[in-house]
């Protein structure tokens, strides 16, 4: 489940903690950022290494161990360096520029990393369609190749950031005569280019959080195509674990996140209190202190380099939880349950589970189950990789992908 | 049968069910919701009379010679059920709770106004009030009738509609009729979880309002509406919930994947099966609750507390698993599930939430709490 | 679900409630209840056609319409008329019997209708078998004919009365060459043969309510098959719906079955009462009282003969509730629920889920969830009769028995 | 890594882990355990004494220069979940509370007699206490140490073995040792829902009592056995639920039901995982609990009490799930299964139940209940 290369003391390429704090220094000597412009600060802050202390020299890294960067990032916040809003910036980051790195060509790592790095340029993910659901190999959206480039149409959904991305990851069917999983060729897409339609998506919250993105007759040059042909499947294999490797990554503290709000509620307005909610808040308060240690304890098993296979059921349980308690939030207020803040449509540029009011919250939280994994896909998982149950009869991994049932 | 109250539809009940349907399958479906929703009137008027008035259903419970239809809470249940299935943005809960009251007040010719499906009525507490709760104390009325005062989150609430103000004067407390549109009333909108039921405050300052029961009677009315409210709810919430499931199991024995129909799944099948038993229990509980309204059984408020804690889980839960096994699609605003969930988790509040109804059987059925400080 | 020929006013063959009652009277007439021997008086009865109304004349019944048994039973037990005490010969009576009706030979049906309603011979049933569980139509146990007698070899289990038992239902395999529901045939098996042994199954609760049964070179005549050979499996199917329609069968009164000894428990005990058990015994009261109205309306609709598919749910209903109440039950009981009443091994005559303690009440409700169809197994049935839901992909259908994988 | 809890087994741990594990593998299979159930002395003093003394566990939380092996609870709650995975018939918690209780208690030579693994030990109370509960008034001590009094279900009671009572005498609170063999004790044995941990009576009627704790002490000694019994108990209700867990997936891996695999069907297998999730969030409780009894943690009791409100429920649901999924084999008595299930039962009830543990969370959380009458 990790991708962590481990390692606290001096590592790979002789590097530790004290000669990266070195390398920060003599970087804040030469850039000082009171003076210097963030862009120019964030590209010069690439170029000295310390984007990624495991990437490689050139790209951003130093060639050392990942855990270093943490103590690259924290000198610099001390020193008052601007940082580059890794969230707003969260699929290049955590999706893209990993994947790049391991199955890009040379010429796409120089291209993408650094934009995608400093903010320049913003990704985003076209995986996701209308028809398949947690069956994303079963996509249909073609890319036919004519010459040197590829044509591409289908349609795309779920996609967060489409309308401020310059770039998208995107898998597309290029071959539909063989089994689904093997058809596939992953790219990176031009999202400014001809045929890209990205329309807003409303949701249940009233908000249109993430996009649908049309794609008619999309030209991507096959010098964008990432990995072989055909091998898209596994190329975003390694895109997904990252995905999930990222949750779990901030540490809460105790009556942290969901249970925050619902519990300052119980204290603030002892009129809304009954005998019948009280055991309920307690159960759930044990159940977010209890969920919150699982995360640490996953937290813990990383850094000391022996991930166990507890980091697959966090997202299920931490879904499920914020489910309960925001339901919970809903009912002990009451008439004030009734209400709620806003139906405007609007496109939020960052998503806060635990923000806005509390019906908010509950509809909001309602997608945990449905976004990155569904939690009937995710017990799956557990049930055949980590006990070891045996997977159900499927009868859909050996036929072309143009004879599946539909 | 002893006792036993008769859960069943009678022939005339699955008539009255056909017809309301055929009209909620033609002028309410859900883009129609959706659309309404997202007016500047939320509630559909023209459909309200085409329930209330050209099919009667507004004087269902009110007596023949009242001007009403002459049938019981059995008949309106099977209604409610129906709203409920369609989440009609009909102003017709805050209805069926005023000719309860009315039952009990004195003001014929409203109810024959309400009955005829010209006047749409509610009555002016807040969605969340429960049976049983102490009279309310938000408004306070003049010797002249002239009410002051604010009430919170009040459904149902129509510009062309009339309320019944529970309000305390010189005399104790006391139910008057007022006009929404009456000078000294003004509505103030309220942006509402369920965007098919909002509600509004209404703030009363100096409107003329007539006496509909005085002390001696207004206590007992405004109960008979709170108990008939939530009695009916539950039916309401029932068929929320089996439209839900309804939902769910066309949706996934269509949806295909991994070369599979979902619905061949056995997780989810069995998910299906539960929530099936729920809701089969749900009309049970519905059922015995609008028996017990429809004969004033003694055991009206068991059966229709029994009936809300139960019903409400069910309806919420039901909502809940057909957004989350509908997938994606069930998270978009476009797809009638949105409208189910949050009509379901305001019904969880309205007229007492589960907890609430669990409070008051404790009492009624002898379970008491443990003294305090044990 | 119900094997009811309707009719409340005078049905076939001209009967109706005051016809019965005339019968009744003439019965008694002859048959004084208060000096007749209990046998005698019950082979009369038996023999006067007042055992089970819509059975055929000379095989205890009227040909009347089966509601009509109950008046007769009103009058006769008004009288002080003795009872066959069905409940310790429930398995004759309730899967036995109709199964002999419908698919006896008329030989069988005189031999066996008489002394199985008298209680003079007590019945149990072979379906059962150790490595089968919910998928009993894989059973093992082998019949293999030899000239005009069957010889019968192998194990069955959860047996109830087998140790009391004078014949038995049987189902055995005859042809493992074909699929595995078509091998099946249906016997009737002398309990006191030769090859026969009984041994008590001792259970979760520290009795033996059950038994497992040995076969070993069992001879039984083919004039003892019931239905035809390789069609038990359907024969098999009319016991088992008989069994289902027992079910609902005894109206409970409001806080009747599990949940009246824990309301008592709470009303008894104030000292026991705590504010977090205080909901939750409340959930569980409104849970039974909704389980029971369920019960009820399934009965009224079978009452005025339009069942619904309504029945299928309350034994899966029943079995958890009875299991969360009974949990609930000896929490609340604190230190007394750490008691137990009696480890002793018993061969109790009758099971009552409501009676002895607390602890035991919770262990036996344990079984309601996997005796007579799992709860897993009734989930797919609703899934799949009722909602209409597609079946799991199967492969044991076609395959010859002895090919299955095992 | 400021204030978090280390919630990760270290080395030491896992060796230790592992010496239990093979004792119990060869000394306690589940028919072994099954007997001694039957048998006229439901605990195993022989594998007490190979445990407690030839493995050094008795005395592990005890320091080296009072006779022990100077671990601490993080090490002994290892060996609470090995002795619950084999829901072995040993005194051992009861040992484990009396060394708690004698940590801050004065009787050194006792001590050293009990980690030496000589000298089985209990505390005298109800098995069912709850920590933070009123200091017991079951027992009398007279001026010179004279017990007169009754304790019920009393856990780990052994005949040759000493008790730890708590006992009320002219000088206030006191703890007394007296050997369970001495004149005037009487043990009468209760037939227990627990077969692999049987409670008894102790009649107590002027035994002769030895003070090791005043009025000053006993009663935050008697606290801190509660304590660590309740924070330890979590971690055998973890063993217990990890081995259901794996007994399931290992019968369900290999019984075939419909020509498959029965750990094959959807729904088994959603129900597993879900289960799977509960075992490893039961297990970042229990270490916590355990962590912060080891280091003295001012947040102990927050810790022990989130720990016992989740661990007792996990442990309860997943014997009950292995009941029902090894279907009716999960039944019979030659089956473990039965012993999970009447050791997670009584387990719940043990040191408090999850409910009166979340109250103690109420008022240590500042989530108090409502006021009276509210």
């Amino acid at each position: 489940m990790t991708t962590d290369d481990g390692g606290t003391g001096p590592g790979s390429a002789g590097w530790g903690p004290d000669e990266v704090r070195e390398r920060v220094r003599e970087f804040l000597a030469a850039h000082d950022p009171a003076v210097t412009e963030r862009t120019e600060f964030l590209r010069a802050r690439f170029d000295a290494g310390l984007a990624w202390a495991h990437f490689p020299v050139g790209l951003g890294g130093l060639g050392a161990p990942r855990s270093l960067q943490a103590v690259a990032d924290a000198e610099l916040a001390a020193a008052g360096a601007p940082d580059n809003d890794p969230q707003r910036i969260g699929i290049g980051l955590g999706m893209a520029a990993p994947t790049i790195l391991r199955y890009g060509t040379p010429e796409q790592k120089e291209r993408f990393l650094r934009p995608l790095w400093t903010g320049e340029e913003v990704w985003c993910q076209l995986f996701s369609e209308p028809g398949a659901g947690s069956d994303l190999a079963s996509l249909r959206t073609r890319a036919v190749r004519d010459g040197d480039t590829w044509v591409v149409d289908g349609q795309k959904v779920w996609t967060s950031s489409a309308h401020t991305a310059r770039w998208a990851i995107l898998i597309a069917r290029t071959d539909p005569d063989v089994p689904k999983h093997r058809g596939i060729t992953y790219f990176v897409c031009d999202m400014t280019a001809p045929g890209v339609e990205v329309r807003p998506l409303r949701q249940i919250t009233g908000e249109a959080e993430f996009n649908e993105v049309f794609l008619t007759g999309v030209r991507i040059p096959d010098a964008h195509r990432l990995g072989d042909e055909g091998d898209g499947w596994r190329v975003a294999q390694a895109t997904l674990m990252n995905e999930r490797v990222a949750i779990g990554g901030n540490p809460l503290p105790r009556e942290g996140g969901m249970i925050a709000r619902a519990a300052a509620v119980w204290r603030e307005r002892p009129e809304l209190r009954t005998l019948q909610l009280h055991d309920r808040l307690l159960e759930l308060w044990v159940e977010a202190e209890v969920a919150r240690l699982g995360a640490e304890r996953v937290r813990q098993q990383l850094a000391v380099g022996a991930p166990g296979p507890e980091g697959s059921g966090l997202k299920l349980a931490f879904a499920g939880l914020n489910q309960r308690i925001s339901g919970f939030e809903v009912e002990l207020l009451g008439e004030d349950g009734l209400r709620y803040e806003d139906w405007t449509m609007v496109r939020p540029e960052k998503v806060d589970f635990y923000g806005r009011d509390a019906g908010y919250r509950y509809l909001r939280a309602k997608g945990n189950s449905i976004e990155g994994g569904t939690s009937e896909i995710l017990r799956n998982i557990i049930a055949e990789r980590v006990l070891g149950l045996p997977a159900e009869p499927r009868n859909d991994k050996d036929v072309a992908w143009k004879d599946l049932p539909r | 049968m002893t006792g036993s109250p008769d859960l069943l539809y009678s022939d005339v009940e699955d008539d009255l069910r056909a017809a309301v349907r055929d009209v909620l399958a033609d002028h309410c479906p859900p883009a129609a919701v959706l659309a309404r929703c997202e007016s500047a009137q939320p509630y559909d008027m023209a459909l309200y009379r085409r329930l209330a008035a050209d099919l009667g259903l507004a004087g269902l419970t009110v007596p023949e010679q009242a001007g009403g239809q002459g049938a019981s809470a059995r008949e309106l249940a099977v209604v409610m059920e129906e709203l409920g299935r369609a989440v009609a943005p009909v102003p017709f809960l805050g209805v069926a709770m005023a000719t309860a009251v009315l039952a009990v007040a004195d003001a014929p010719q409203t109810l024959k106004r309400i009955a005829a499906g010209e006047l749409p009525a509610a009555v002016a507490v807040p969605l969340t009030t429960t049976p049983g709760a102490a009279f309310p104390a938000a408004v306070r009325a003049g010797a002249d009738g002239a009410l002051t005062g604010r009430v919170t989150s009040v459904a149902d609430v129509s510009a062309d509609g009339v309320l019944l103000v529970p309000a305390t004067g010189p005399d104790g407390p006391g139910l008057f009729e007022v006009p929404v549109g009456a000078a000294g009333v003004r509505v103030e909108p309220v942006v509402s979880l369920d965007l098919t039921r909002p509600v509004a405050h209404v703030v009363f300052d100096g409107a003329a309002g007539r006496a509909v029961a005085g002390a001696g009677t207004a206590a007992r009315a405004l109960e008979a509406g709170l108990l008939a409210g939530a009695g009916l709810l539950a039916s309401e919430q029932l068929g929320v919930a089996e439209r839900c499931l309804e939902m769910t199991v066309a949706y996934l024995g269509e949806r295909r994947q991994f070369a599979r129909v979902v619905g061949s799944f056995q997780a989810v099948k069995h998910r299906l099966a539960d929530l099936w038993q729920e809701v089969v229990s749900a009309r049970a509980a519905a059922r015995a609750a609008a028996d017990a309204l429809a004969v004033s059984s003694p055991d009206a408020p068991v059966a229709v507390s029994v009936a809300q804690a139960y019903c409400s889980r069910v309806a919420v839960h039901a909502a809940e698993e057909c957004v989350q096994l509908h997938g994606g699609i069930g998270m978009t605003w476009e797809h009638p599930a949105h409208l189910y969930l949050k009509r379901a988790k305001a019904d969880e509040l309205a007229l007492g939430t589960p907890g609430r109804h669990r409070a008051l059987l404790a009492a009624a059925v002898r379970l008491p709490p443990p003294a305090p400080e044990s």
